[in-house]
């Protein structure tokens, strides 16, 4: 239908055109990329409101959020989407209903479940791009495993105190073996932290709006990914890739510089996950023989997001 | 000859800095060569840093079975080491080291 | 109050406990010090919006909202605060009716009203702290102008289309002639631009989340700020005091060095604005003997927010 | 001696790179004196890239009467030019000059 002369309705070129209009988005095509398009935020706390804000007001056709929590009076000071009076209601459905009142338009999913090894698979196959908003390393590996898995690009963010860091996975996302994909969180991070060494946001205490700039950077990067047609590289494309290192950005509210970019590698030969020799698949996530709280050590077990 | 030293910078960030009496950026002179007369290599400065500088008890917050400890990148002028072969990479003068823990959450 | 054992109620303590426990804000000091601040957002549009949520959020006691507009459809892709049932009401107006529902406790007041020469005085002079979230440069030399003729730190941020820009001014807030006081705007920007080279978030467009991040940014700035105690130094503290320089932060969504930190200049000797030379005085505020728009040039005065 | 040349980058951003073709980073060759005889200067480098390298014929949107124009930041190796000397610094091997235009959105 983008041949059609008047491919958005009369609503949506109002809605959208301040943003139509940037000549990196593209009048017609990057506002029909972006309809048709779905995305995945997994964690509807202080990364994943903002994030789901920006992406839904931008006019993402499909949006998913995964939250099995509650809304706690603790969270509002950074998870702007919900209020007072959602106390007690579940995050996913909170979000949503702001969500709906910004924009009507996308159509909006809740899951109001924890991600898990079982219902991975099923959540996340129905979307084109996944924003990892989480808080716990268990929740991570899972969320890159089941992206390189299933082909999304992975955009992963997170927080603690007055720091924050972004980083692109599986971008492009290419089938696990081929050394052209994006890398991995397990290229990056093969072996998981200590547990005694993650400190959550609950333990270490955040600033509202440092995980607040990094949930909106995230909402920049899918914009940027569906906008620029990277969703699924086509084959002609992927024949002509070269190994593509990623880059993190770091976050340091505090410092004198507050922003850093730093170079990290392209896929890892023998990575887990999304080398030739990976050891993962569909049907072992399902059977649970890959046990992330365990890989993980216990101590950050307590509330797998 | 013995004595002579380069000017590194090392900083921490992502919370490591605690280990490091909170001071993100710290400007080291370091030998030139180590006891056995080679060049000093990263792998040498987190020894280094662990034994001379580090206060914190918590060695194992830093490193962990003789290697940096999972979770923390170490950064080599702002890219990470294993582009530019890791511990064993000879210090040169200026160089920028960054270690950073990462964050998990959200 | 602050010697009290328990100066904050137990809802506050709650409600703001994950950023108490950040060592940089201090368990009680820097809490107390949010709640005793006031904080003016000139604008509620798209930088307005981010940072009023996060200030509100973090529990500034005191939260002035300045905006003539009411929304608008086009508005509602970056404008988070408001939503699609409050199209045509006041921005102030629907701004509040949101951050009163995310946290009931500061204090807020709508300013439904464009700033000018003539209501500027009276509506900055109650509160500690301003953001400058307006999008033309007339409005940006008159609050820079009232800030400096009040003591009031300005944290200033603007976006078109992919980029952004941050500059904290007149901080410490020195009185003018007081060379260790901050620069203010016109010391980096002496004479205004030609009105022909101004581009408008409506005529460039925009990209939500890049106006969305500068917003977020200047809510960390304000914080910073007020928990360090630089709303107002101490004659003491003034005493010591060496000339100022500024950085700006710039912000390229599409770039891959998307952050970059310049150093600016310290207060400009002979500025029209904070230098001992100063030609700017309130009576010459109030009485209109500076005509900030003819200053600007007509092209950019359609719309003085 | 008249062919030397310094290698310095030039950068645009916050909408100037529209007038010099959409690129924001610009690898340059510069002579190393000028027609004088003279270290080249950013001054110098303004005039050059205006008769040079600008395609676009809005010249006016970048220099006006001679100066750069009222609402452009020039920074030299990430520092305001007013704190290097402005436009009689003289230019040296891998300078990074970048021109800002502010921006007023919101
Ligand atoms: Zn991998
Ligand atoms: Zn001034």
């Amino acid at each position: 239908n983008g041949s059609a002369k008047w491919p958005l309705l009369n609503e949506e070129y109002q809605r959208y055109g301040r943003q139509m209009i940037v000549p990196s988005i593209g009048i017609q095509a990057g506002q029909l990329r972006l309809k048709s398009s779905s995305v995945l935020i997994i964690g509807a706390g202080g990364l994943g409101c903002p994030a789901a804000a920006y992406i839904a007001g931008a006019g993402v056709g499909t949006i998913g959020i995964v939250d099995g929590d509650t809304v706690e009076t603790s969270n509002l000071h950074r998870q702007i989407l919900h209020s007072t009076s959602k106390v007690g209601m579940r995050k996913a459905e909170s979000a949503i209903s702001y969500l709906k009142s910004l924009n009507p338009n996308p159509t909006y999913i809740a899951h109001t479940e924890h991600i898990s090894p079982q219902n991975a698979q099923e959540i996340v196959e129905r979307y084109d791009l996944v924003l990892d908003c989480t808080d716990n390393p268990a929740s991570r590996y899972l969320i890159s495993d089941v992206c390189v898995l299933l082909s999304k690009p992975l955009v992963s963010a997170s927080a603690l105190r007055t720091d924050g860091q972004l980083i692109v996975l599986n971008s492009p996302p290419l089938p696990p073996g081929n050394e052209a994909g994006g890398p991995c969180y397990r290229c990056v991070f093969p072996k998981p932290p200590p547990a005694e060494s993650v400190v959550s946001c609950g333990d270490g205490g955040i600033l509202g709006p440092v995980v607040g700039v990094m949930g909106v950077l995230q909402a920049v990067e899918a914009i940027k990914i569906i906008v620029e047609g990277k969703l699924a590289p086509s084959p002609e494309i992927q024949e002509g890739l070269k190994a593509t290192p990623t880059s993190m950005l770091l976050f340091s509210a505090l410092s004198p510089q507050p922003f850093r970019s730093v170079r990290l590698r392209s896929r890892r030969p023998g990575c887990f996950a999304c080398s030739k020799d990976s050891g993962l698949s569909l049907e072992g996530l399902q059977s649970g023989s890959l046990d992330y709280v365990l890989f993980c050590g216990l101590a950050s077990s307590a509330n797998v997001l | 000859m013995a004595s002579e030293t380069i000017p590194i910078t090392v900083e921490f960030t992502g919370g490591l800095e605690m280990l490091f009496a909170d001071q993100r950026k710290h400007s080291l002179s370091v030998p030139a060569k180590d006891e056995r007369g080679q060049a000093v290599t990263v792998g040498w400065l987190v020894h280094y840093l662990c034994v001379e500088v580090m206060k914190d008890p918590r060695k194992e917050m830093f490193v962990l079975d003789g290697h940096v400890r999972p979770g923390i990148l170490v950064l080599i002028n702002d890219a990470d080491w294993e582009l530019e072969g890791e511990a064993s990479y000879a210090l040169q003068a200026r160089d920028n080291i960054l270690f950073v823990s990462t964050l998990h959450g959200g």
